[in-house]
């Protein structure tokens, strides 16, 4: 009995990586179509750029919303402009849009898209999209002046003065709140240019692997919250209480990291097993 | 030759909307000057104060002045900068910065030239008060940064250590090195794919030049042409750098000539292939399972790539050896790879195999260095705890902490 | 949608499928989308170049005698300083020319010169000077006045590591040939460690008559100094030094255990965002 | 003297002022600075006419040679001179909806995402294959990554309030003290090899020797 666990064993340390291929693919997939609904816990920084949307008026002064991410990242960064959006249209609150970065300009257009079409926003009335213009901190400097200067028109060719969303609204004076979405440095150049001069509320989404990296202008209050990863999305997701593609990528996550972890247990046992055997073995001849 | 375009085009913008804002506020003020029962006007900020701004490379100034005295209650929305070189003809809008903020630095002050300052609280509807018209003074630049001299100083013994210790090395002093077991693998590794017919393939990391590991890495390559060139063994190095493929392709041809064999050396093995991360990991991917290297060498700066290459590398039996100074990859080629140069130890890896008394010298001051920074770390957290639990006296930190 | 739309998504849904089919193994499908994007590749980014910097640095300025809007003088000092990058380029050609191909070394000797002088002293200033400072914190401090002080946080921040750290030991003893002056020397600075971290509480807290609490682990330091000990190259590792470095490479396999760990969740997210534009494009037909 | 010695000379030369101007903030140093740097640059743009030039010419070898894999050959032929085409003779290829941007973004893009996650399975089997407790290090290794790993997913929490917290000590204690020495000995190693580059003890860019 020892000798055909040994044996299963033996084998299982061999066994073809592409087993481990599909087990991971089964766990990406699955959740597409059965939800696991792990439960997510809200963590302080998601909260306080939660409270800071929640605190804006419907129908009052806009958020400004930079999608500022590339597609390389938006896998991570996409759940969290879907939740924002929702949690703004739903509010009623108004919301300009714009981004930073060329590539941007598609991710920011098709995620709009799909907000304002699921909640029956109103262009020009709930929103407006900005589109791209180069010279990140040209822009976010020149934002702080007049918007009209730095985007005559908005990204479909209308100037902004016909826009009714756009009345009275000059500058970051009118504009009680700024939430910038990226995977490079964008996040940190609002801080330095809107921020800094300007004494403009800014909030941040980025990747996983940068939000330890800007915890410190979390902790000095130069941002008011931030959404780390698509666990921050996640959590995002559960405040308002319409678990997304955050989530569901947070399910994936979660038996994926477990399947890992069983992998490598399974391995040391079975290598253990094999050892003591191996052992004996050597010990024979 | 001051860079112009951009300058030029911050100061059109900041021009262009100061006029604006000018005549924005003029009209509001105008309206604002009518009704009779609203809140008298701010008071402004006082103390006007400007400097040239130091160790900068000109055209800057420092505005610094005392809060308006309705700051605390909340009134002021925001300071106002303006500039002049001729305060009788009119100031022009330098910047802007929040209630509470007492400087300011305008970037855009013109070279030897007097300027004046001025500072306007605003009120929420735009109303300005500003404060006195500040002494003049010029934007100077300066020839040496002050606050870099530590750097300098650290610099310079760095330097003093390296150069002593490779001419006494030139001398003919004998040096020890430790061993590092990644590079004497090399060797076995060359022999291993001369035995076998199977190529070496190098990898010099995905960066250009302009970091220091891929210098490293291109140091490292010249030895292993060497051993490749004495074994008559295929070497296959795909770039994705240009200008790295045009010095490898001096490297490894030289290397060839070296052993008098530039006949062996052959142009399309030292290829570029692409600058696009992942288009160049599709490529060597494909390198590696149609090739079937014996080994593969990964030396150099490595991005999120690092795992997709090794694993690849690991699934076709080659044994890899790998080297960088990328923190965040180190742990996917311990993982995936045989061996592996640690972050300093890559830098070392043309010395040890080159084992040129110069090189080695050099690694001495390295390590002398790095004596001096234990030490410094020790003796500075002791003194910074005393201090911190009031033991000693604060004063006793400062000449150590010159490096603030 | 637009039909143009669905065209390129499912484009991108066959190349995307086709990379997939290298982790079963590699076939025709792979290689046609590995050679496809290492062609558009190198051409995209040889045009990006050629525009970003070629075409205005120096093609615009020499030719059309024009520099970022503005118009220059012909043989002007901005024309040559347009001019030279140019000529330098054109070396790098030289190579194609067996009897000049050695001028092709001038510009590789700027270049490589130029990015070796641009690194030292911002290395001294940020990878050197600023982690010295950062690691020179103070190990205590003073809690104010009405503060209570924790007793079990205090000390956890240093005593959990060194539990760790006696565990550890005892295997390294166990099976490594460190020497016994090596053993020893670990032990010292271990047990040196532990003597800093709760002895020095205590005469702290009696010399500054005070509470004071622990701020940042003496572990960090003792970390800290094993590394650099193990980056030691013209040295024997045996004694104090051999001691040291091995502390170092338990640091070392920690650091790099955890990286690894940080890591993995962004790199599901990205199989997650793949995944969900496959199954996008499915849902596609069905709209 | 040319071929040897003037390579090292503009290579001492360009390095010792880049060194210098680190020090030196007037504008006129700085300018220059600036200037060299985009030469720097520029020069990189030539040279991705000599790489593509390096691409074409091994590529074209293995269609002269009739080498097995020919075929592909043509397809990698087809990428580049479709971008190179579209790039250069298409008006505003820079434009949002242009077929340059297109091509990028619907050809490139995914193929490279795609071969990023490729990470997500390595991950998977590089773990499984190298996390065995064979010595202490690899023990260290795994535990601590098995640790961070739960520490960073909901699962975690709901096994053991202890794992996150236990998360954040190894990333800022034992992981904090290592990176950072890490970080000094890679700058020491950084800055001698450039400076045995600008002094031209370490020649191996320019083929090594003398």
């Amino acid at each position: 009995m020892a000798s055909s666990m040994t044996r299963f064993f033996e084998r299982f340390l061999k066994i073809d990586r592409r087993w481990i291929f599909l087990a991971i693919a089964i766990a990406v997939v699955i959740p597409f179509f059965a939800p696991l609904g792990l439960p997510v816990d809200v963590t302080p920084p998601v909260q306080r750029l939660y409270d800071a949307v929640d605190e804006l008026e419907a129908g009052g002064a806009p958020l400004l919303l930079s999608i500022d991410y590339t597609p390389a990242t938006s896998p991570e960064l996409e759940p969290m402009s879907t939740a924002i959006l929702r949690h703004v249209f739903e509010k009623g609150v108004r919301v300009i849009v714009m981004t930073l970065h060329p590539a941007g300009y598609g991710m920011a257009e098709s995620a709009i898209l799909r907000a304002a079409e699921e909640a029956g926003a109103e262009y020009g009335e709930d929103l407006v999209y900005l589109g791209f213009q180069p010279g990140t901190s040209a822009v976010i400097l020149g934002l702080g002046v007049n918007i009209t200067n730095v985007f005559p028109e908005d990204a479909y060719g209308t100037p902004l003065s016909e826009i009714p969303l756009m009345e009275g609204i000059r500058n970051y004076d009118d504009i009680p709140l700024l939430i910038s979405l990226a995977g490079w440095s964008a996040s940190e150049a609002w801080v330095y240019f809107a921020h800094q001069p300007y004494g403009q509320r800014v909030g941040g989404g980025v990747t996983a692997v940068m939000a330890t990296d800007l915890y410190p202008y979390l902790d000095s209050g130069q941002l008011v919250g931030l959404l780390g990863g698509m666990r921050g999305a996640a959590e995002y997701e559960v405040l308002i209480g319409r678990p997304g593609s955050g989530a569901r990528g947070m399910d994936s996550q979660s038996v994926i990291h477990l399947i890992i972890i069983l992998l490598i247990v399974l391995g040391n046992v079975a290598y253990f097993a094999t050892r003591r055997q191996r052992k004996l073995a050597g010990e024979g001849t | 030759m001051r860079a112009r375009t951009p300058a030029g085009f911050v100061v059109g913008v900041l021009s262009i909307s100061a006029l604006f804002l000018c005549s924005a506020a003029l009209a509001q003020e105008e309206i604002e000057a009518a009704p009779a029962d609203s809140l008298p006007p701010l008071s402004p900020p006082t103390s006007v104060m400007i400097s040239d701004t130091p160790n900068d490379r000109g055209f800057s100034i420092n505005v610094t002045w005392a809060l308006s005295s309705d700051d605390e209650a909340g009134r002021v929305t925001s300071y106002r900068i303006y500039r002049t070189s001729d305060p009788d003809t009119g100031f022009a809008f330098a910047g802007r910065v929040s209630p509470g903020d007492t400087e300011y630095r305008d970037g855009d002050a013109p070279e030897g030239e007097l300027v004046y300052y001025r500072v306007s609280a605003t009120d929420d509807v735009g109303a300005e008060s500003p404060s006195e018209t500040s002494a003049p003074t010029q934007a100077v630049p300066q020839w040496f940064n002050k606050e870099r001299i530590n750097v300098l100083i650290a610099v310079f013994i760095f330097v003093a250590a390296i150069v002593y210790f490779v001419v006494s090395a030139r001398r003919g002093k004998d040096l020890f090195i430790r061993r590092l077991a990644g590079l004497d693998e090399v060797d076995n590794a060359v022999g291993r794919a001369t035995e076998m017919g199977k190529p070496i393939l190098y990898i010099s990391g995905l960066s250009t030049v302009s970091d220091v590991a891929t210098i490293a890495a291109i140091n490292i390559l010249g030895e292993v042409a060497k051993k490749t060139a004495e074994y008559n063994t295929r070497l296959i190095v795909p770039c994705a750098d240009p200008i790295v493929m045009a010095v490898e392709q001096e490297v490894v041809k030289e290397a060839y000539a070296k052993v008098g064999r530039p006949d062996s050396y052959n142009e399309d093995d030292v290829f570029y292939l692409t600058r696009s991360q992942f288009a160049y990991v599709a490529g060597v991917n494909g390198i590696m399972v149609r090739q079937r290297p014996a080994t593969i060498l990964y030396m150099g700066m490595f991005f999120a790539e690092s795992l997709v290459l090794a694993e690849t590398g690991a699934s076709v039996g080659a044994i890899q050896i790998a080297g960088t100074d990328a923190v965040t990859q180190l742990p996917f080629f311990i993982t995936a790879c045989d061996y592996t140069l640690i972050g300093e130890e890559l830098y070392a890896a043309s010395a040890y195999l080159s084992r040129e008394p110069v090189l080695l010298g050099g690694l001495k001051g390295q390590d002398t260095l790095k004596m001096v920074i234990a030490i410094t770390i020790i003796l500075t957290t002791i003194v910074a705890t005393l201090v911190a639990v009031n033991a000693i006296g604060a004063d006793f930190m400062t000449p150590l902490l010159i490096t603030q | 949608m637009e039909f143009s739309t669905l065209i390129w998504t499912t484009i991108g849904v066959i190349l995307t499928l086709c990379v997939y089919s290298f982790l079963y193994k590699d076939n025709p499908f792979y290689k046609f989308a590995e050679h496809l994007v290492v062609g558009a590749s190198a051409g995209y980014y040889l045009v990006i170049y050629y525009y970003n910097f070629i075409d205005p640095n120096v093609v615009r300025p020499v030719f059309q005698l024009e520099h970022g809007g503005q118009a220059i003088a012909l043989g002007g000092f901005e024309w040559w300083m347009a001019l030279i990058p140019g000529l330098l380029g054109l070396l790098l050609y030289a190579r194609f020319f067996p009897k000049i191909a050695w001028v092709g070394r001038w510009p590789l000797g700027i270049y490589v010169g130029g990015y070796a002088g641009l690194g030292i002293s911002p290395v001294m200033q940020a990878r050197v000077i600023d982690q010295m400072r950062a690691a020179s914190s103070p190990l205590a401090s003073i809690v104010g006045p009405g503060e209570v002080v924790d007793p079990f946080a205090a000390v956890t921040n240093t005593a959990l590591g060194f539990v760790i750290f006696a565990v550890m030991t005892y295997f390294l003893l166990a099976k490594r040939h460190l020497g016994s002056r090596g053993i020893a020397a670990m032990i010292g600075v271990i047990a040196a460690s532990a003597v800093v971290g709760y002895g020095g509480y205590v005469v702290l807290t009696a010399l500054s008559a005070a509470n004071v609490v622990s701020t940042t682990s003496i572990l960090l330091v003792v970390g800290l100094l094993g590394t650099l000990a193990y980056f030691f190259f013209s040295l024997r590792h045996t004694g104090l030094l051999g001691g040291l470095a091995r502390i170092g490479i338990v640091f070392l396999m920690v650091g790099f255990g955890a990286s690894f760990g940080y890591t993995v969740m962004s790199r599901i997210s990205l199989l997650i965002g793949r995944v969900g534009f496959l199954i996008d494009w499915i849902g596609m037909f069905s709209s | 003297m040319l071929r040897r010695r003037l390579p090292l000379l503009l290579c001492f030369i360009a390095g010792l002022f880049m060194a210098v101007q680190y020090y030196v903030p007037h504008h006129s140093v700085q300018s220059a600075y600036e200037t060299l740097l985009l030469w720097l640059q520029t020069l990189l743009a030539f040279a991705f006419l000599l790489g593509t030039v390096s691409l074409i010419r091994v590529h074209y070898h293995k269609i002269r040679n009739k080498a097995a894999d020919r075929g592909f050959s043509l397809v990698m032929f087809a990428g580049l001179f479709a971008m190179l085409g579209l790039g250069f003779f298409h008006p505003s290829h820079h434009a949002p909806g242009s077929p340059f941007n297109l091509m990028f973004l619907n050809v490139q893009v995914p193929i490279e995402a795609t071969m990023f996650s490729l990470l997500a399975f390595y991950v998977a089997s590089a773990a499984f294959r190298a996390f065995r407790a064979r010595t202490l290090e690899a023990t260290l290794l795994l535990v601590a990554a098995a640790i961070v790993m739960l520490g960073r997913v909901p699962i975690g929490e709901m096994i053991s309030s202890t794992i996150p917290e236990a998360t954040r000590w190894i990333l800022e204690v034992p992981n904090l003290a290592a990176k950072r020495g890490i970080m000094i000995g890679v700058g020491l190693g950084m800055m001698a090899t450039s400076l045995k580059i600008i002094l031209g003890i370490e020649r191996a860019w320019m083929g090594g020797g003398d």
